[in-house]
């Protein structure tokens, strides 16, 4: 990690989804040119449509990496790419529709035949199953395999690493303790989900949640046949469900995926299933990855996190290979957390760190518009329903550090002459460090004095992500980002400002927004089926947050991304900020 | 018999011989003009304290200065009608260890430590009989080690130097230098690693092996003792220079130089025990980088100035028929301090 | 000789930096967003934005000033360098001098130790080590508090060099003439030890100090490099470095400065060291 | 000998001892002093506290640090057992455990990426070796001429050079500039011993130039001490020919103190050559430490440090035999 900086770089999902993941992403925003026209490729042109369409089947895909897969096990695995990956391999109940634009963040139904029957009381939920579903080893697919699956997910013991969300809503005080310490002969003991028969699926919730569905979409609530699953070495061989199985799995170097005999198309709505191959190949060497997209070698960089300084610079000053590069919105926001360490917890104290903070020289520092991203300016990033573009309460866009405002901050939080603050960024993250650094040094200009601690970004989860540690270190601004797990204000902002979020460990919301109005909002928007109407309620959570002025939003996050000319049915989907890879297909059936 | 003029030509031969070094400090001038003969079976002893130019008089001799880039030596060395200064380095190889052999002081380090003893004898044999085989060479120096007095030579064949007593080494060493029995054997300070029973072994050995080959001997030491035993004529040397030379007995039975008196007065006798030095010479032998002027001797000559400052300013010559000597003092003077200053207290 | 000036002038130049940068440079953490191209993030202008103005040109994506920061990251190189090889050398010679002087199993203790640690995978090992001790020490700047840190280990990793030559020396002399003489003579051991050991053990000492700092130096560089070494935004050269990495290809001169530095001082302190042995013991040339 | 040869042994498998100890002791109790727990490490992003206690339990961090040393140590010489969920997992001997990050097994990991620090090192050593001693020797004859100060005003600078600039500045050139050179990435000898060796010559230049320096200026010295040396002469004084006088009787005794220095680095570079690995890419085990210090994946920091420590210890070991096999003192004392 001499390359800290391009591992980074490079593996910038690690980074990127260090916390939590699955960027939502891309959106239409408006300063990306992509054209509307025949899926002719230009710049940014797969953010908002198709690139290449096309329906030939064969050749096969080159996919690379300088980033090896957290884990392929759907139940673990964390990084917005392996999500992605998931679904080449991975069904569930519902997944997301595979279509560019807000189209892509529709969920519709997979493995299950239709949207569930929901209970008039909103607590029921009932999934048929389609029939016919069958395993690459020709078992069939049936609800017990989804809901062992979905047990998976408890056995947090054996089955670390992956999101945490279903046990919130499904143990509803079982404490059960997932299907390893099951009891039950079948393992099948947790009594809030139930399979009536092996082609139905039962689910009971509590309380009314409209984002249930949401968390069915998630890989780690797909099937898992209980008869393979080999607890925490599930990952080395995970059994599949979609059109490609794994032939070979080598950590750190290789992955390789061939057309699952027993995947039936007419089953499947979803997906397109085009090269008969698919290889991902894990480099150490970033640059050599990138040589290797822009001399065609390789067809696209999964991490989708962005090129290296040396491709970027090539990409933006060649025409035609700038035509076949997007930069899309990654779903992430990269902000700093300010908490309720002295003199942080005076709101004019935080204003004043905000005014101070220079939006141009953070995003110069985070790597200029392309690399970095645009001048964030409020805590929801624009492709969540409820974000408004033009939103900008602290005057940000301009670009400039308003350090007359900062001055008439500081004096009304009674520290004229400024004040002492330590500034916390994840060693093992040079961009965050790099903002620190940028940040502190726009900070002095108004005499508040910021001395950077840099701690170990792998045990984040105990440190930033720990209340008593960060009173303990004194924190009084932690640099982070996020990207919501899934695309709805709640998946997104809850977490971050929900009080009832606030945990002793792995904590995210790091400002401690101890707000009662914010945690009714939440409540309020999780019992509204209307879309609109919820997003309405988000805008309103937004606003609150960032009146508090809780958060320095510093970019929203993007990354440009090439991609070789032979791709067919190239998008950006919405869900993932990146292109969609189970739709992608080669035009010269190499 | 005579030294120096005769004729034909003595079987070594050494004329106006000049060795010097550059070195950082400036140039040292080892041996000056020195000039000797030596015929076969005879034994030359050349005596002086370290750094009078003895053991580089030898080492020229052998062409070993070659080696060095910074050695310069003019003159001539003829051993047996052929020159060797002017000769090339091939010519001069192919004598060494064959017709001309060495003897190394402290045979430890002379020998190397990696290979063992047979071994290095063998190589120094079939470098000079190019056809011999491993066998025949094993043979012979298997041979030679018995002919020095090596028990078990076929065991000790195989043994490293290291692994050998200082007298056995110094055996195998001379065996190493007579295994192509040369006509010339320079013997550097032979003895002086070993203890005085030793020593007297050695230097039997060296006689007879002598006289079993009928080589001409070269005798380096600092020891008169050594001379005394072995050598037919002897040579003194002081400062790079020859001070005085003559047959061993007249040297020994009056002394010309006041430098050979000290010597004469260290010397060791059996009588005596050897550590005992009744008058070493006093001070230090001289810088050859910038030797005193006049005679190089006279800073530690006691008689220095007794007829005019000539000492200081006038380099000596060598003076003589058989016995020459290069010093200022008259031969009266010489002959009345010897009998009456020195005599008594040897 | 050239090898001393080039090292008095790069202590000079370390304690100067404040000073050398109020005359040639910008402060060091001060940002000129408007000496770089925005969306490349890569400097303005030739040779990484070389200038009157910036002397060794500016750090893309933030515009600092190199100079500056090169001269800042002398002072931490070369407190952490000498510093270090103090540490060693107390260590080692204090060690090195009871192994030798007093033997038995003494010196077969401290002998294994040395060999322990000279068998040790010394730069993984820092490496870890460094990324798991804190930062904060003893209430000290993190720049500082790292920089003792750094002291600790390289110093530490350093001294069996130091202790196995010591040793080796003290041997020796322990049975030259003058030490047998002043025994014989009933002299105590402290006395021996310091009136007639330390003196004559005083040269290699001195020329072996000299010649760990280079090492030092390189070591620390290569340190921060990894990323363990000074935390940003502290300038380190090894630290430029690594930033570097990122940039070579497109701004060559972001590297090719903090590399040069470091090996010039490198190649003094080297000579020094060199010339300072030759001039110490002449038997060495 | 044979009782020199145990001895040496028993040396070596303390010192392993210790460097276990130590390693672990500061991996595993350092962390917990400073108040973040391994199982925290070892569960990454989310981290409810019933999962943490259950990775407590299951990984045994809860043990005292001597029990869990032991297990360890049981880990390496009989394999030991990790509960996976479904079943149990038999992790064979040499057990490293399994990675934080990956779940793998470690040993297996480690074993994959030797090959690649090997070719380096090996690779490298070949280069170095030759270029180093063929300079050294060739100015230990002309002493004090100009190749002889060319040669070591080169090596001097050589040894001044830090691998992670000359790493960069060569790649820089070769690589991008001139485009001599495809972009550095490990082929397996296996898989095509062209590109293996193109993957590598850039390394093995860069790290050979470095220790060939050091050579070169150490051979040098060692030559000419040798040279100097009673036995020569006395080697000359036999009329052995120059050659054989320099090839056999100066060279033999001139190089073997190099066999030392060379052993050590070798054990050393066999650890992971850090720092080359990671400017150049090349996934071997120094590389893999870096990452896994990183992510704080103990295990694998662990196992490397321990690789690493017994390579060198190894290399003492043999240098210490080779020693004695050419030098008939040490064999004889």
């Amino acid at each position: 990690m001499a390359r800290k900086t391009r591992v980074l770089a490079a593996s910038g999902v690690a980074l990127a989804l260090g916390l939590t993941t699955a960027a939502c992403g891309g959106g239409s925003d408006s300063d990306n040119k992509g054209s509307t026209s025949n899926g002719k490729s230009e710049f940014g042109a797969a953010i908002t449509n198709v690139v290449n369409p096309s329906t030939t089947k064969g050749g096969t895909l080159n996919l690379w990496s300088s980033q090896d897969a957290d884990s392929w096990d759907p139940a673990r695995g964390y990084y917005a790419f392996v999500w992605n990956l998931n679904r080449l391999y991975t069904r569930k109940l519902v997944d997301y529709a595979a279509a560019p634009g807000q189209a892509g963040l529709k969920l519709q139904p997979d493995l299950a035949e239709a949207e569930p029957t929901i209970s008039a009381d909103k607590l029921t939920y009932t999934f048929k199953l389609r029939s016919g579903l069958k395993w690459d080893d020709g078992a069939p697919i049936t609800s017990k395999d989804v809901k062992y699956g979905i047990e998976r997910v408890w056995a947090t013991d054996v089955i670390s690493g992956g999101p945490y969300y279903l046990p919130n809503v499904l143990d509803q005080g079982q404490n059960y303790k997932g299907p390893y310490k099951d009891t039950a002969p079948d393992k099948l003991g947790l009594k809030t989900v139930t399979t009536p028969d092996d082609s139905t699926i039962v689910f009971k919730l509590a309380k009314p949640y409209s984002d249930f569905m949401y968390l069915l979409a998630m890989p780690g609530s797909g099937p898992v046949p209980q008869k393979r699953d080999t607890g925490a070495q599930y990952g080395s061989k995970p059994a599949a469900s979609g059109p490609y199985m794994f032939s070979e799995i080598q950590p750190g170097k290789a992955a390789k995926w061939v057309r699952n005999p027993n995947w039936d198309p007419a089953s499947d709505p979803i997906r397109k299933a085009l090269p008969d191959a698919i290889n991902l190949t894990i480099t150490t060497n970033a640059d050599d990855l990138d040589n290797r997209l822009l001399s065609g070698t390789a067809d696209l960089d999964v991490g989708q996190t962005g090129v290296q300084a040396a491709a970027r610079t090539k990409l933006l000053t060649d025409p035609t290979l700038k035509a076949n590069a997007d930069a899309p919105n990654t779903g992430f926001l990269r902000f700093a957390d300010m908490t309720p360490v002295a003199p942080m917890d005076n709101a004019d104290c935080r204003k004043a760190v905000i005014y101070a903070a220079d939006p141009t020289a953070i995003q110069t520092a985070r790597g200029g518009e392309f690399a970095g991203g645009d001048i964030g300016t409020s805590i929801l990033p624009p492709n969540i329903a409820g974000s408004d573009a033009n939103y900008d309460p602290y005057n940000r866009k301009q670009g400039k550090a308003q350090v007359d405002k900062a001055k008439e901050a500081l004096a009304a939080c009674g520290k004229p002459n400024g004040f002492d603050v330590t500034i916390a960024a994840r060693n093992n993250r040079a961009a965050e460090v790099k903002t620190a650094e940028a940040l502190q040094a726009s900070l002095k200009v108004v005499g508040i004095n910021a001395k950077i601690d840099q701690y170990d970004g792998a045990t984040d989860s105990a440190i930033g992500g720990s209340p008593e540690i960060v009173k303990k270190r004194g924190y009084g601004i932690i640099i982070t980002g996020w990207g919501a797990d899934y695309p709805t204000g709640a998946g997104y902002m809850q977490p971050l400002a929900d009080s009832r979020f606030i945990t002793k460990n792995g904590n995210f919301n790091r400002s401690e927004i101890k707000d009662p109005a914010i945690d009714k909002l939440f409540d309020d928007a999780a019992a509204e089926t209307d879309p609109a109407k919820a997003a309405t309620i988000y805008t309103e959570i937004n606003k609150k947050i960032m009146e508090g002025a809780y958060v320095l939003p510093f970019v929203v996050d993007k990354a440009l991304n090439y991609r070789n000319p032979r791709l067919t049915n190239a998008y950006v989907h919405e869900s993932f900020g990146m292109l969609d890879f189970q739709a992608l297909g080669v035009s010269d059936g190499k | 018999m005579s030294i120096g003029a005769t004729n034909p030509r003595p079987y070594l031969e050494i004329k106006d011989l000049n060795v010097r070094f550059e070195t950082d400090d400036g140039i040292v001038q080892a041996v000056s003009d020195s000039n000797f003969t030596l015929e076969r079976g005879k034994t030359l002893g050349i005596v002086g304290e370290s750094g009078s130019g003895k053991s580089v008089t030898s080492l020229a001799i052998l062409g070993l200065h070659r080696a060095r880039s910074n050695a310069k030596v003019t003159g001539e060395v003829w051993l047996d009608d052929e020159e060797l200064v002017s000769a090339t380095d091939e010519q001069v190889r192919k004598l060494r260890g064959g017709k001309m052999a060495m003897i190394f002081q402290d045979p430890l380090s002379a020998m190397h430590p990696y290979f063992t003893v047979g071994s290095q004898i063998v190589e120094a044999y079939r470098v000079h009989h190019p056809g011999v085989n491993k066998k025949v060479a094993r043979e012979r120096a298997i041979d030679m080690l018995a002919r020095v007095g090596i028990p078990q030579p076929e065991r000790r064949f195989n043994d490293y130097a290291h692994q050998f007593s200082g007298g056995m080494r110094q055996r195998a060493m001379i065996a190493m230098a007579l295994v192509n029995d040369p006509k010339l054997l320079i013997a550097d300070e032979p003895t002086t690693a070993l203890d005085v029973t030793v020593q007297a072994q050695i230097l039997d050995l060296i006689r007879d092996l002598q006289e079993e080959f009928g080589s001409a001997v070269i005798m380096i030491t600092h020891d008169l003792g050594v001379v005394a035993e072995l050598a037919d004529d002897v040579l003194v040397m002081y400062g790079g220079k020859v001070i005085e030379k003559g047959p061993a007995l007249d040297v020994f039975q009056n002394p010309q130089h006041p430098y050979t008196w000290g010597l004469l007065g260290s010397m060791p006798r059996l009588d005596r025990d050897v550590r005992e030095r009744l008058s070493p010479v006093k001070g230090s032998p001289p810088s050859l980088i910038n030797l005193p002027n006049g005679c190089a001797f006279h800073p530690r000559c006691p008689y220095a100035g007794r007829n005019g400052d000539r000492s200081f300013t006038e380099v000596p010559l060598l003076r003589g028929d058989t016995h020459k000597v290069a010093c200022h003092l008259s031969q009266e003077d010489r002959t009345q301090i010897f009998q009456q200053e020195v005599l008594p207290n040897l | 000789m050239a090898g001393a000036i080039v090292v008095i002038f790069l202590i000079l130049v370390a304690i100067l930096a404040p000073v050398l940068t109020r005359l040639f440079g910008h402060p060091i953490d001060e940002y000129h967003t408007d000496k770089i191209d925005p969306t490349l993030g890569t400097p303005i202008g030739r040779l990484g934005g070389i200038s009157w103005d910036f002397l060794f040109g500016v750090e893309p994506q933030s515009g600092r000033d190199i100079f500056s920061r090169i001269l800042y990251g002398a002072q931490t190189s070369l407190s952490v360098a000498f510093l270090s090889a103090f540490v060693s050398t107390i260590l080692g010679s204090v060690f090195g001098l009871m192994a030798g002087f007093l033997g038995g199993w003494v010196d077969a203790t401290i002998s294994r130790v040395m060999d322990f640690l000279l068998a040790f995978p010394q730069l993984l090992f820092a490496i870890a080590l460094l990324s798991v001790l804190p930062d904060e020490l003893f209430g000290l700047g993190d720049r500082w508090s790292r920089v003792l840190v750094l002291v600790g280990v390289i110093g530490f990793f350093g001294w069996p060099y130091i202790g196995r030559i010591v040793r080796g020396q003290t041997l020796s002399l322990r049975e030259r003439e003058f030490v047998e003489a002043s025994r014989s003579l009933g002299a105590r051991s402290g006395r021996i030890l310091f009136r007639e050991l330390l003196p004559n053990l005083a040269a290699p000492i001195l020329v072996y100090t000299t010649l760990i700092i280079p090492t030092n130096i390189l070591t620390e560089a290569a340190l921060s490099f990894l990323g363990v070494g000074i935390p940003p935004p502290n300038p380190s050269w090894g630290g430029m470095l690594s930033d570097a990495v990122t940039f070579y290809q497109i701004d060559p001169m972001y590297m090719i400065i903090p590399g040069g530095v470091i090996f010039l001082t490198v190649l003094a302190f080297n000579l020094f060291g060199d010339g300072l042995r030759d001039a110490l013991d002449p038997k060495a040339r | 000998m044979l009782a020199y040869l145990i001895r040496r042994l028993i040396n070596a498998v303390i010192t392993l001892l210790v460097v276990t100890a130590v390693t672990f002791g500061i991996f595993f109790a350092i962390p917990k002093a400073i108040g973040s727990d391994p199982a925290l490490l070892y569960i990454g992003k989310q981290s409810d506290p019933a999962a943490i206690a259950g990775i407590s339990a299951k990984m045994g961090f809860d043990d005292p640090i001597v029990v869990q040393y032991g297990k360890f140590l049981k880990g390496i010489v009989a394999g030991r057992d990790y509960a996976n969920g479904p079943d149990v997992t038999h992790c064979p001997a040499p057990c490293l455990g399994y990675s934080f990050a990956t779940d793998q097994e470690v040993t297996p990991l480690l074993l994959e990426d030797l090959p690649v620090t090997l070719s380096l090192a090996l690779g490298a050593a070949v280069l170095w070796v030759i270029l180093g001693v063929a300079t050294g020797v060739l100015s230990a004859l002309r002493r004090g001429t100009f190749v002889d100060r060319a040669a070591m005003t080169t090596a001097l600078a050589g040894v001044s050079l830090p691998i992670y600039f000359t790493g960069l500045l060569a790649s820089a050139i070769f690589v991008y500039w001139l485009e001599w050179l495809p972009q550095g990435n490990y082929v397996p000898f296996t898989e095509n011993p062209g590109e293996w060796f193109t993957s590598l010559i850039l390394p093995w230049i860069t790290l050979a130039f470095l220790f060939a320096a050091t050579y070169a200026r150490l051979t040098r010295a060692n030559m000419l001490e040798t040279l100097g040396e009673d036995y020569v002469r006395t080697a000359r004084a036999k009329g052995l020919r120059e050659r054989t006088v320099i090839g056999k009787h100066a060279l033999r005794s001139g190089l073997t103190p190099l066999v030392t220095v060379f052993g050590l680095d070798l054990g050393a570079l066999l650890g992971g050559a850090v720092l080359t690995e990671s400017v150049f890419n090349l996934r071997g085990l120094g590389y893999q430490a870096l990452t896994a210090i990183r992510q704080s994946d103990l295990p694998i920091i662990l196992g490397v440090t321990l690789i690493a420590a017994f390579f060198i210890v190894f290399a003492n070991l043999v240098v210490d035999l080779v020693y004695g096999w050419i030098d008939p003192r040490v064999r004889l004392a």
